[in-house]
Formats: C-alpha cells, structure tokens, sequence
C-alpha cells in the first residue's frame, strides 16, 4: 500500500527544545498529485517542508518516501528536490555550474549532465542564460534557474517552499503558471508551501491548511473553498475575504433562519452536516461574490437593505463595502456600474453556497 | 624647582650611579631631582629624548652620549649654553683628557658636561670557569681563544654576548688592541678605505669570525648585563664589555683579581678609548629651571661627585685631579693606562654619525649571526661604509 | 574633523615624501639630495632583509590567519556547545600588546626556557628548535606569535561573516548533496568576498605596520635576519640621526601601499548604487 | 496504514549526535587550538605563582609546587623602575586618565564622521573616506616626528590633551570605517522618516540613529580600550612625564634587570597591565562578534 | 492658476550621475485628489516621491505645494507627511513618541500635541498600542503607526511610498480599505506609490503609470483599465493580464476585421481613435474576462475554436488557459464549470472592450 503513496507522513512530531512547532501531523501525498501547505506566518510549513527533506531531525514519527523509509537518510538520498524562496543559488557560479554542480559531486559522466542540463534548460527556457551568473538575472529567471536546479536531479518529489514570494505580482502569476504547467508535464509529486492562497487554489491538488502545526483541513481547492472545515479555514482562504455575521439560528416555520440583529436569512438551501437547533449561537459567513445586490428590494426573506460605505474598483469588478447588522461586508460586483457612498441598496444572499460555524467550537456546522 | 632627568641607566650598577647623583643633587638643597628613567638601550629612550625636546616638553636634563647625536639639537639651538659656568669653573683646566670637553663643544661653546670616563676596550673574565675547564687562566686574546675548546666541552660558554650593540663592541674593541692605534685612526680619524680593504683590517674580521664561534646560541636579545651575570657566575668564561660591566660585579659584591679579572685592551694593545655619558640641559623658559640646571652641571663635574658615581658606576672619573684611592684593581689599570696620552683613542662616537656606526653595527651584527658570510663579504661592504662616512 | 584629517594624513605623507630627498640628519633640513637616499636604501641588505621579511611575513601571516581564522570560524559555526568560551580563548590575545606577546613567546620559544627545554627533560636530550636563535627561522618565529595573536580578530570577523550567510544556501547544498568542505570550499567562501576584503585590509594594516612585536621577541636579531621596514624607519629615524634616509624608506612603504590599496580602493568604491539607500 | 513497514522500522528521533565522529573530530580540534592560545596565558600565570629559585630549576610549563603572590605585590606596589620602586600602580592611573577621554573622544568623533558618511552626502566625502583608510597604513613612526611638531606648535606637546588628541586621530580610520558600514546597514527610512519630521543633522544622529548603535560601540569600544591601553610610543612621547602610561612602566620592569631578570615579576606585571583590556574582552567578547556582524563585514 | 493644484511639477529632471532617472516630468494635482504612481520595480516611483518630499535634490525643474514654490524648502517645510514600506518607525521609542517626535522637534505646545495624537490615536484605532514599541507591533498596526506619524502632522499633502509592500495578502487588502476611508475622511491631497495595481485601481482618483522615468498614461483608473493608451500601460495593468495577438487588419465587406493565422475578429464593434486602414500590422488585447468561452460554436464571425491547456481555479472564478492562433491566451471563467486538458472549446470576443495597438509604435489605435 505505500507504494501507492509517494510521500507517507506518518504521527510526525517536531520540538524546537521545549517548543513543539508540529504536532502529531499525518500526511498521505499520492504519486504525481500536487499538495499545497497553505497557511499563515510561523504554522510550521517550513518546518514540515525541511522535515520532508531531511534538512531537520524529526523528534517522533516516520517519513516514507515512495514506500522508503527514509527518516534518517541523508537529504540527498531521499530523492527530493528543493526549491527555495531565496533561490538560494550560488552566487559565485554561472547558471550552468548551478545546476550542474550537485551532478559532478555525485560524479555523474559529463555527458549525462550535459543531457539533464539541456533538459532542463529547455523546458525551463534558461538556454541563454546558462552562461551568466544569479546576480545578472531577474527575480524570475533566477527563480527558474532554482527550479532547474531541483529538476536535474532527476526525484521523484519536488519540495518548494514559498518560491514566489520574492517576485512581483506579474511574475508571480506567469510563474505560477509555468510551475502549473511543469507539473503537467513532469507529473511527479510536488510539495509546495505558501501563504498565498491564489497560489494554493491555482495550483493544488489538494491543500493542507495548517494552523499552529496543525493541520486545519486537507481537501482539494474547492472543497476548501466553499465547504471550510472551520472559521479558521474560512477565513484565512479567499481574497477579498470571506464575510462572518454572528447570530443564532431561530426556527420559522419549521425551517431554521439565521437572524443577526434585525437581518433574517433562511437556511433552508443550506445543507448542514448536522440538525440546525433552533437557538444555536452561530456565524454566518458568506463570500462577496454569493451575494448579489440590487437596487430595488426583492423577494422579502432572504434580502436586505443596506448603506454603501466604499466602493473599490479592481479592474474586472469591484468590491463594494456595506453596513449591516452593524457589520461591514463586502460584494463583489461587475465593475461596469459604481455606487457612491451612502446610496441605498438591497442585498440578496444565497445559502447554499454559504458556510455556517459554531459559534463556540468554530467548526462548520 | 623639581628637575627632572632622563637617562637609560637602568641595570644594576647604573641605577646604583644614577642614584647618587640624584641624593648628592637632593643635598643641595632647594631643587629636587625627578628621576625620568627609560628602560631599554638608548635606541628606545633616545627617540622619545630628542622629541620631546623638539616637542617644546623638554627634561631639565638628560643623559646623551657626546658627539654627533646631540649636535642637530645644538645646532637648533635647543641646549643651554653652559661656557660662562665652565670659564667661571675652569673645567678646561681639570677635565682630563681634554678630548673630552672638545666632544662637548660647537663652535667653540660648551653645552654640555661629561660625567664619565667610559671605555670599551676591555675583557672580563671568571678565573674559575677556566679552572673549572682545565684550562689556563689566559692573559690576552689569543690564549682565550686557545682554551675555548675546554670551556666548551664543560658546558661552559666561552664569549658571553648579547644585543646588536653589545656585538658591535667587540669588533670595536678587537679593531683598536688587535689591529692597534695606527689602523684605529686611519680608520675613524681618516676614514681610509685603503686600511679598511688592507690586510690588518682582513686580520681582524678573521678574529672576529673565531669570536663569533665563541658565543653561545642564547645570546640573541640578552641584554649586556645578562652577560655579565653568565661570567658572574661561571656559566660564562668572559665578556668583551665596556668598563660600565665593572660595576654589575660591584653590585654582587665580586672582587676583582680573585672573583674576576679583566684584560684591559684584550691584553694585547693597552690602549683605551674615552667616550663616555655626558649630560646635556635643553632650553627652558623657566628661568627657575636654568639655575637649577647650572646648580646640577657644576654638581656634576665636582670632585666628591665624581669619586662617588664613578666608584658606583664602575667607569674613570673625568678628573685627573682626583683621588681613587677606593677604585679597585681593575680601575686602577685603566688610570694608569690613561694616563699615558699616547694610550687614548678616540671614541667612535666623535668619530662617526650615529648613522654610520649604525651601518657598521648592522653588519657586524649580520656578520656575526650568519655564518655563512664570508670575511671577504663583510669587508668588502666595511670599506663601503667606511668609504662613505663623513 | 576633516581638516585635522587632512592635515594629519594627508599632511605627514606629503612632508615624509617631501623630506625623503633631502639629507635631513636628526632635524629636518631642506636640503635636497634627489634620490641619493633611495639608491642607499636599496644597497642596504639590512633593508633589503627588511623587506623580504616583510613579504615572508606578510604572506604567512595573512595566508594562516584567514586559514585558522576561517576554520575557527566555521567549526564554531557548528552550533557548538560552550561557544562563549571557545570565543573568548581565541580572542583574548588580541586584548594583549605586542610588547606582552613578544615577551611570553621569547621567553617560551628561548632554548634555555622553553620549549626546547621542556622537551630535552623529557628525555629528548638531541632535540633542537633553535627558532630564535638560527637567523633563517626568526622571521617564523615572529609569525607564529603574530598569529597567536591575531587569528582571533580573524576568527570573529569571519564568524560575523558567515553568521550572516542565508540558511537556505546550505540547505540547498544538501539537499544537492554536497559535502561539507565543498560546499564551504566552493560556495560560502566565495560569497564571503566581503568579508575576506574587510579582513584582508584590517590585517595588511597590521603587517606593514608591524614593529612592536620584532623589537619584543627578536629586535631584528640575530643579526639583522629578523628585521622589518617599520624598524629600519624607526631606527633610522630616531636612533640613528638619519632622517632622510627614514622617510625614504617609509616614502616605499607608503607606495606600496598604495600600490596594494589603489586597486581594493577601485574595486570597493567604484560608484555602485545600492537599491533605495541614499548614496554615501 | 501499512503496520508490517512501521513496526520494524526507525522511529523516533534521531540519537543525539553529540559523540559522533564529526562531532568528537570538532571538538578536538577546538580544544587542541584552545591549548595553543592558551599556554602562553598559562605560562604567564604560573611562573608569576612561583619563586625565583623554582623557576630557574623547574621547567615553565610546570605548575608551582609553592604558590606565591609575592611578584604580584611586587609588580603592582614595588617593582623598580629606574631609580623609583613604586610597581606599576603609578601607571595604572595615568592609563585610565589617558583611556577614559580617548575612547570617548575618538569615539564620539568617528561615529559622528561614520554618520555623516553614511547618510549626509557631502562634496568630497568619498576622497575624504578614502584618505582616511589610506592613513590606516601609515605606520606610526613615519607620523611621529610631524606631529610633534604639529602638536607643538598647538601647545599640546607633552600634556594629556596632546596624548588624547594624537589616540583620537589614530582611532579614526578603522573605526569611521565601521561606523560608517554600521549607519549604512540601517534602514534609510529611517533618516528620510526623521527628515520629514523636521530633525536637523545632529537631532536625527543623537535622538534616532544613536540608540540604535550599540552593537557597533561595544566594537569600537572594545577595540579603542584595546589599542589604546597597550599603546607604548605615543604615551611616552606625547602624555608628557607626568602622565606615563602602565605600558612604560612595564617596559622599564621588564627590560631593566637588576642582576638577574626576576620573570616571576615581570610576568605579574605583564598580566596586571594586560588586565584591563582582557576584562573588557571577557566581558563583552559576545557582544564583539555580534557587532562586527553588524556593522563591520558588510561590504 | 497654481492655487487650484495642491501639487504641481513643473519640467521636474533628475539625474544620479549621468544616470537620467526623471526626464522632464509634469504632474498637476488637484486638490484632495488621491494619485497613484504605478509602474514596475526601477522606473523611478520612489525618486519622484522622494523629490516631492524634499529628499532629493533635483536637477531641474520646479515643485509647487498648495501654490507655494518649494522646489528649494526643506522637507519639513513643505507642508507633507511621508509614510515609508518599511514603517520607518523609531525602534527605540514608543508609538506615542514615535508620533510626537517630529511635533517635538517643532516646538508645538505639549496640549496640542496631546490633542493630535489622540486625534490621529482614535482615527486609526492605535489608542491601546501608544506605549509599546514597534518591535511589539504586528506589520498591519506598524504600518498604521507610520501612517499616523504622517497625519499628526497635519499637512495638505501625504506621500505614501509602497506603504502596504511589506505586508500579508490579507492585511494589505483590510489597509487598503482603511486608507481609502482615511483619504474620504480627511479630504486632503495623497500621493501613493505602488506596483500593485489592484491597491492603484481601487484607491486611486486617478493613475499615473511610469516606465523609465516618463508617465505613459494618467487617468482614472477605468479608462486605464479599459482604454490603455499604449501597450505597456495595457500588458502592466490588470491581473490577470491582458491577452495580446499578433496581426493585421484586413477589410471584410467593408468593415475591418482583425486577421491572425486562422482567426477573423470583426472589429465592427471596435472604437477607434483613427481609421484602421487594411493592412496595418497591429496587436489585438483583450482582458480575460471580455472574452466567453461555451462548449458549442457560437455565430460565425467572432467566435472560433480553441483546446484547453490549463484550468486554474482561483476561487471565485477560474482562468482558463488555451491556444489561440498558436499563442497562449487566459479566459476567466465562473468556478462552476471546470475545464480538462486537451477539451476542445469555442470563444466569443468581445471587441468593443478590447483594445488595438499599433504593431510598431504599441500606441493605442
Ligand atoms: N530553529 C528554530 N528554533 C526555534 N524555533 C524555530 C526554529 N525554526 C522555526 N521555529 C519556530 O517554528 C515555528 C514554525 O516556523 P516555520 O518557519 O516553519 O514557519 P512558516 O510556516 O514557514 O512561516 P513563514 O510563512 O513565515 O515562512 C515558528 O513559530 C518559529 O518561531
Ligand atoms: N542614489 C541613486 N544613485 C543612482 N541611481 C539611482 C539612485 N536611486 C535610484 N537610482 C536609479 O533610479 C531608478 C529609479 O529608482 P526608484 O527607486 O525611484 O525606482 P522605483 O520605481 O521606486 O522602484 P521600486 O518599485 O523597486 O521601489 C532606478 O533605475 C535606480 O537604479
Ligand atoms: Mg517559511
Ligand atoms: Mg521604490
């Protein structure tokens, strides 16, 4: 059955000292799939991701890698390769020697190195730059060339750990792509870290959102996205965010109705995981775009009248900022009309696609 | 006023001197010698000496040897003139030679005042060690060199030595007894390269090559009084040292003739040259501080002073109308030796530019060290010096 | 500042090159004898020891300082513990003059005390490390203290720098698989090239300016076979009354510095700009 | 999960690693160059236990068989000194006059230049910069005789001002150097931000980039107590009589020997003058490494 | 005339050297209008700010604030606060005196500068943070801090530098909304730097974007979007960027058409601001999401084949990747509908939002 799996994480536990920054963690990552840790500052990807690569001693647990174990081997036995948010190439040498330079310590043939080199280089597009040093390339090509470094080493698993982080918006989005494509093409399996969540969403299979060295929800992007395990997973996952209103759930004619203040909205598309008891304290929580807005009212129930505070154009549509139930919240609309500030509007929500915690536990109800 | 005064006598005997005149001075009354010691030779104190008188900081007084070295400072017009104390003293009169008194003249004024009688010429031997050998007592050089292969087989080192300086001396003192007056002079009064490159010259530096067998390998940075206390106690069998030596088996309380001996002039050539410490007084706007000064350089030339520093320092008064009845065996040779005019040689301080005796020191010392160096070498680079020696 | 500045380096440079050509004695005179003293210098085999001493000490000093100070460096770098003490042990002498150095390796490098003592009681009576004593070791024995003194400074000039080396280079070179030493070898010491500059400048400061130690341990001797330029202007300078030929020599010196300085200076201070920072 | 692959194999931490043969082969080695930096310390202080007569007998790695403290008293209270036999307390006192005002001077003065530098531009800064690491190299003898004159004709010859000043130019070089590298390192921001607010030159120096210095003073601290407390030549030259260093005294018990060299002595008083620097290096050698980092390695 | 203008530039060159870095800038800013400089890494954003500021001397030109020449005045004088992307806070001083330094400096009356500081405190919420330092600051309330440090001030004019760079996809979007909020508050003049052109679109009043020290194009933020005067202005803006194909025009029936490979677009539709004569070499762009995308060929014309390449989702929506006349384009799509590799699909463009650009000269035909 390991086979089956190319990385198998298995009750993996790591302290720094007293400090224990990964907790118990299980992980299964099948051949070829893409996972994504995804998570804020300090929860422990790196940590996780060095883990893998055996750049840190585990304190507790096993790391199998195609059916390996490889806990205690040594990282250039594990066949992994590693990309890093620094690139960290070699200053001193040219791209060539970068990518070269672990082959010849392995004492690979040269002309085994020239055939990875050229490999690379072309499905990288670095041919013209093999010849000059990281420090006269861009951000980009230096993050390539960092790519290329991992991908003649020829394993089976790639790890990246944040590797777009250092370039601007434009670049990261065409590298974004090309990593997508790379692993079209390559099909191993890739383990990627970021806090970015359009980078997660785009390119996982499945995400690992990690909190606190635990793990929050494992589930693939749109799963993630529309069903969140809890607030946490919510909250952290879709730009512009998701909006939270807290209540309670009352019962209306037998159905249950999520009331905040004095907004009602039925819950009757909404498919719970559980028996919505009349009474519970909850948070609704919706994203701007399963809102829709409207300058008339319309059908009473599940629509509201609300103030504009701001809207926000952003090219392709907008976000606009509303008050209610005291709350700000924002909806996403075509950006060919624009609202002013203070105008009236009217607010039709959409249940189904909605997400309902506990209020206490914070778990999706 | 406090005057204070810098000097490097810091070795036994010398601090020993330096002390008399300090409580002799503290006698009179009214000033007050502050001591200004500075360790090491006058290569370390000599520096610190002239800047500070250049500086405008200058000491009341301060030891330097006659000659050249002080002469930029004088010609600066940076000393006081003392010609009116000594005519009015008459030192002319007594200070004897009267070589001694022209080292501290420039154009025919006198700026400074000579202490000492100090000459180079002289070897110090320990009777016992060569009897401790199974060797003869030698009486000059060349007997020395005889016995050495004893001394050294007892583990006894033959010519105790040290510093650069210290080597240098003993080329001095072997080129005026083994070479003799008439080469010393056509060397340092005419500065002949002619009888620099001759054979007597070659003569010499041959000496000097057995000499430098004669040392042990120790003697690299030991200071001259070190040595002393290696023939003091017999690890060494003798030393070619300045008559100051003397005063270091004073200080140990040895005697001469039976604890030690000496061979003036290497026992060869009795003849003995008259350098010397002189004290000279840089300018000061103090007048305070002048008559301190002239109080000190009357002090300094007078008879009790003399007899007291002298016996304490181990070196011949500068006056020939002294008693030393308390001199010991050894300061009894030099006196008599002196007084035979035709026995004094001059110093190569009045001879040479310190400049040029520091070119000599570099070679000799170069010589000495590497073996390899052949006699031809050397002498060929002591014509050059010589040669160009003003 | 800056005038005093000026006044003092700039100033004494000139006048030492100005003076060189003159016969100046004790006291500076204005009479010039063109290269008179240069052409003496360099017949001088005192002078031209000194300078040969100069270049064996220099290149062994800077060569084995940056060696032990980087591999001090780099084991202290392994996360050690007691790095607070091994630290303090390497630096300590640097916190001692020259004249204290000097005199502590005299006294253990002298055949009659040290070193060679200590071994013929043990029982080696032929053994032999006449390295004060021969004048064709001297200039070693003045490197080793010099080193025992300065490796420190060293050390943490190079600890400083690969303190400050980013983590993910060396965890790229393992998971590339290479080996400790090349990775040091072949990656960090080139991307210390700062460092070593700033180091390199501190300690070539140092050499040509060492005297101190030489007239402690050696002064120069025996003979003249540990001598070194610093000495030959100072005592010339001072003991000898030859002023001229003291700044001529210092006027070489200096050259060579500039010769050696010239092209780092080139090289450090080419106008670059550094993103978002204010030109200094 | 699969049990048949997890029960047999490795699990867990890794063994502590401490004994391994990389560690072991690292340790060693630090500990044999620890031997070696630490004899000569270690000579010094056991022959400054022992007697004369024992030193001369035993040999100078042996520890003392009798301890005694009789040459540190003696160096610190009666050690000879040309005609005076006060030790080397005298000096003790004249270096801490003469260190205390040149390290705070030089060090006011460089990290004021090191500021201007690195964050006013003004004309001429660079050949300004470039003269003053150029002066690094000048030896000091070659120096010496200008600035006598120089100090000279400024009255200062021979008084601690003149000793204080001729440290505080002789700091300057390597130490504006690493001021200036340390100001450089620091967010411009930071001195645009106080700009905007209206600080003029020396508001912004002491009010925003001072407190922000320390590492760097802890190195030019450490390096100026250093050079300045062994310095030999400029306190003999320059302090004036009255004012001579420990360094001198040292000098003249160590190198004038009455009769035989007492080494017990002259060791005490070698570690008693060395004392002062190599506390400040005990105690802030962590902050050394620290600031260099800081300020000094980047280029 | 200057009166109106709260800033106004004038000719304004700088060069580093012999480096150009600002070559003959003019820039009139309206009172209490909101500016954003765009452009990419190097085009001389910052400099321009920093020669506003005061920090730069220029080397020509003039530089008028509220009508008054500043061009020589010290920064303090002209009247701006400036708020840093590195905070630029005093790390040894606390928030409160991190605000008041500069009125300290000043000489103002401690009530008054009481006054402001819990005037600025209470509009951007940092009353409970005044006695800590920034190093126990989190980047968002940092940053909040240095804006107040600009506003306790008191100026006409603020000048924000890449302000949100240094922080986290999810703050960066809640400060964007708080300065825009501030901006609608306090009215006065801002100037922001940014190479994010989502904080451009959405704050600004009008965009300047930048290339190597010249402005290509100022206008508010839609007709940038939407009517790019050239392509740089066209490929920068918008994120996901612009679809660009390479052709010509031809003439069909008398309406001109644009011709690549095997794809006719009509460009009946099409505003030009000149004729589009038949066989000009020009770029056809279109934005993602003006092109539809379905599973059955639409009308003939403006409608043609394509196979899907890549699928991302982001969320909200996908972007779709396909080949088109030989190049790559992306089509954004709802997140409904998920798109395999290699699926055959037809497209529908929309020429009235798309943009032409003249092959050679790249300006907006
Ligand atoms: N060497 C270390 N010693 C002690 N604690 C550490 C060490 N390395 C990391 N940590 C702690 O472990 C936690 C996880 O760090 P890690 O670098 O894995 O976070 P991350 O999720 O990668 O964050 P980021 O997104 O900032 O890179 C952090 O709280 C950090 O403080
Ligand atoms: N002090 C300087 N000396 C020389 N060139 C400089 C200096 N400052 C900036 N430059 C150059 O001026 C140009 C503009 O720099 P500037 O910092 O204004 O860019 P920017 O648009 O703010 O970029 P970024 O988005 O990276 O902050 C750059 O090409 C830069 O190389
Ligand atoms: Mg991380
Ligand atoms: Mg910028």
């Amino acid at each position: 059955m390991t086979s089956v799996h190319s990385v198998l994480i298995k009750d993996l536990s790591l302290n720094f000292g007293s400090i224990s920054v990964l907790k118990n963690l299980n992980i299964e990552v099948a051949d070829g799939e893409f996972l994504v840790l995804l998570g804020p500052s300090g929860c422990g990807k790196s940590t996780l991701l060095n883990c893998i690569a055996g750049l840190l001693d585990i304190s507790d647990g096993q790391i199998f890698i195609k059916g390996k174990n490889v806990t205690w081997e040594e990282p250039k036995d594990r066949g992994i390769g590693m990309v890093f948010q620094s690139y960290a190439l070699y200053p001193q040498m040219t791209v060539e020697k970068n990518l070269s330079f672990g082959l010849r310590v392995a004492g690979l043939p040269a002309a085994e190195i020239q055939k990875r080199i050229a490999h690379a280089a072309e499905i990288l597009q670095i041919g013209p730059l093999l010849n000059r040093k990281p420090a006269e390339l861009s951000g980009g090509q230096r993050q390539r060339v960092a790519i290329g470094r991992a991908l003649v080493r020829d394993v089976d698993v790639f790890l990246f750990d944040e590797p777009l982080s250092n370039l601007d918006a434009k670049l990261r989005s065409e590298l974004r792509v090309e990593i997508k494509r790379l692993h079209h093409k390559l099909a191993n399996t890739m383990i990627y870290v970021t806090h970015d969540q359009i980078e997660a969403l785009t390119l996982a299979d499945r995400i690992a959102v990690m909190k606190g060295g635990l793990i929050q929800q494992l589930d693939d992007p749109l799963t993630i996205y529309n069903r969140p395990r809890n607030l946490f997973v919510a909250s952290f996952i879709g730009s512009p965010a998701m909006n939270f209103l807290k209540g309670e759930i009352v019962d209306k004619d037998g159905s249950p109705v999520f009331r905040a203040a004095d907004l009602d909205i039925s819950l009757a598309a909404y498919r719970p995981q559980q028996r919505l008891a009349p009474g519970h304290a909850v948070i609704f929580g919706f994203r701007p775009e399963h809102i829709a807005i409207s300058g008339q009212a319309g059908p009473a129930g599940c629509s509201c009248e609300a103030i504009v505070d701001l809207d926000e154009p952003m090219g392709a549509d907008s976000l606009v900022w509303l008050k209610v139930a005291g709350k700000a919240i924002s909806v996403r609309v075509d950006s060919g009309r624009r609202y002013q500030p203070g105008e009236k509007v009217f607010l039709t929500f959409n249940p189904a696609m909605a997400s309902l915690f506990d209020a206490v536990t914070e778990n999706r109800l | 006023a406090d005057l204070e005064v810098t000097h490097w006598w810091t070795s036994g005997g010398e601090a020993a001197a330096a002390k008399v005149l300090a409580s002799s001075y503290d006698k009179l009354g009214g000033d007050k010698w502050v001591d200004g010691a500075i360790a090491g030779s006058g290569s370390t104190a000599r520096p610190i000496i002239v800047s500070r008188i250049l500086g405008g900081n200058p000491m009341g007084a301060t030891q330097l040897n006659t000659g050249r070295d002080a002469e930029d400072l004088v010609k600066a017009g940076l000393m006081t003139d003392l010609t009116e104390l000594a005519t009015k003293e008459g030192w002319a009169d007594f200070i004897r030679p009267s070589k001694l008194l022209d080292a501290c003249k420039y154009e025919g004024k006198i700026y400074c005042v000579p202490v000492n009688i100090h000459s180079w010429q002289w070897m110090w031997i320990n009777p016992n060690a060569f009897k401790q050998a199974g060797a003869a007592v030698p009486t000059n050089w060349q007997e020395f060199v005889a016995a050495a292969p004893k001394l050294k087989e007892k583990g006894i080192i033959p010519l105790a030595t040290g510093d650069a300086w210290q080597i240098d001396g003993v080329f001095r003192v072997m080129l005026a007894n083994l070479g003799g007056k008439d080469l010393y002079l056509k060397i340092l009064d005419q500065k002949s390269t002619e009888a620099a490159g001759g054979p007597e010259t070659k003569a010499i530096w041959q000496a000097f090559a057995d000499a430098r067998e004669l040392a042990d390998p120790g003697y690299v940075g030991r200071q001259w009084n070190e040595a002393t206390s290696l023939v003091l106690t017999g690890k060494a069998a003798g030393q070619i040292m300045g008559d100051w030596a003397q005063g270091e088996f004073g200080v140990a309380g040895k005697v001469a003739g039976t604890d030690y001996d000496c061979l003036p002039g290497l026992g060869v050539h009795p003849a003995l040259d008259t350098g010397g410490d002189a004290f000279y007084f840089p300018k000061n706007a103090n007048p305070e501080i002048t008559k301190a000064q002239l109080k000190l350089a009357s002090m300094l030339v007078s008879k009790e002073t003399q007899v007291a520093f002298n016996l304490a320092k181990g070196s011949l008064p500068i006056r020939g109308d002294i008693d030393m009845q308390a001199a010991n065996e050894c300061m009894k040779k030099g006196i008599k030796i002196l007084t035979d005019s035709n026995n004094v040689l001059p110093s190569y301080e009045q001879a040479f530019s310190s400049d040029t005796q520091g070119q000599i020191e570099d070679l000799t010392t170069e010589f000495f060290a590497d073996k390899t160096m052949t006699v031809e070498d050397a002498q060929a680079r002591y014509v050059e010096i010589i040669g160009e020696a003003k | 500042m800056i005038v005093t500045v000026l006044v003092v380096f700039v100033g004494c440079t000139l006048w030492t090159v100005l003076y060189s050509f003159t016969s100046s004695r004790s006291l500076p005179t204005l009479d010039f004898v063109g290269f008179d003293q240069y052409t003496r210098l360099f017949r001088t085999s005192r002078w031209t020891v000194s300078l040969k001493n100069l270049a064996i000490f220099g290149l062994l000093s800077l060569a084995f300082s940056l060696i032990i100070g980087f591999i001090l460096a780099a084991l202290m770098d392994q996360k050690i513990r007691f790095e607070n003490t091994f630290r303090t042990i390497f630096l300590y002498p640097h916190a001692l003059s020259f004249i204290v150095t000097g005199l502590v390796w005299q006294w253990i490098l002298t055949p009659a005390y040290g070193v060679q003592k200590v071994v013929r009681d043990l029982g080696f009576e032929t053994f032999s490390f006449p390295i004060l004593t021969d004048g064709r070791f001297t200039i070693y024995a003045i490197v080793i203290a010099g080193l025992w003194q300065g490796t420190g400074l060293v050390m943490a000039l190079m600890l400083a720098g690969l303190r400050n080396i980013d983590d993910e280079i060396w965890k790229a070179a393992r998971v590339d698989g290479i080996p400790a030493w090349k990775t040091y070898l072949f990656i960090i010491i080139p991307m210390m090239r700062p460092v070593f500059i700033t180091t390199l400048v501190i300690i070539s400061a140092a050499i040509v300016k060492v005297y101190d130690l030489v007239v402690a341990l050696t002064n120069g001797g025996p003979g003249i076979s540990s001598e070194v330029p610093a000495k030959y202007v100072y005592d010339l300078m001072f003991s000898r009354g030859n002023l001229g030929q003291g700044l001529a020599a210092s006027t070489i010196m200096l050259t060579t510095v500039l010769i050696i300085l010239v092209p780092w200076a080139l090289l450090e201070f080419r106008p670059r700009y550094r993103k978002g920072k204010i030109p200094k | 999960m699969n049990s048949s692959l997890s029960g047999a194999e490795p699990r867990g931490s890794r063994p502590k690693r401490f004994l391994s043969p990389a560690s072991i082969m690292i340790y060693s080695i630090l500990f044999i160059a620890a031997v070696y930096y630490l004899i000569p310390l270690y000579v010094m202080v056991m022959t400054s236990l022992k007697g004369m007569p024992e030193i001369r007998l035993g040999n100078i790695f042996s520890p003392p068989v009798e301890v005694t403290f009789q040459p540190w008293a003696t160096a610190w209270n009666s050690a000879c000194t040309g005609l005076y036999c006060e030790g080397i307390k005298v000096g003790f006192f004249n270096s801490m006059k003469i260190l205390v005002p040149s390290v705070i001077l030089s060090i006011i003065i460089a990290s004021v230049n090191g500021y201007a530098l690195a964050n006013w531009r003004f004309k001429g800064s660079e050949l300004f910069f470039t003269t003053l690491i150029f002066g690094a190299f000048i030896p000091y003898q070659v120096m010496l005789y200008p600035l006598v004159i120089i100090t000279r004709n400024l009255g200062i010859f021979g008084t601690l001002t003149g000793v204080i000043v001729i440290h505080t130019i002789f700091g300057m070089p390597i130490l504006t150097l690493l001021f200036r590298n340390y100001f450089v390192s620091l967010p411009p921001e930071l001195f645009k931000a106080a700009r905007v607010d209206g600080a003029g030159f020396w508001r912004i120096f002491l009010q925003i980039m001072l407190p922000m210095s320390l590492p760097i003073f802890v190195v030019a601290v450490i390096l100026q107590v250093t050079g300045i407390w062994n310095d030999f030549l400029f306190g003999v030259i320059f302090a004036g009589t009255k004012n001579f260093p420990m360094t001198v005294q040292l000098n003249n018990i160590v190198n004038s020997t009455q009769g035989v060299k007492e080494y017990n002595v002259n060791m005490a008083a070698t570690i008693l003058t060395g004392a002062v620097p190599l506390l400040v290096y005990f105690f802030s050698g962590k902050y050394f490494v620290r600031g260099i980092a800081a300020g000094a390695v980047k280029g």
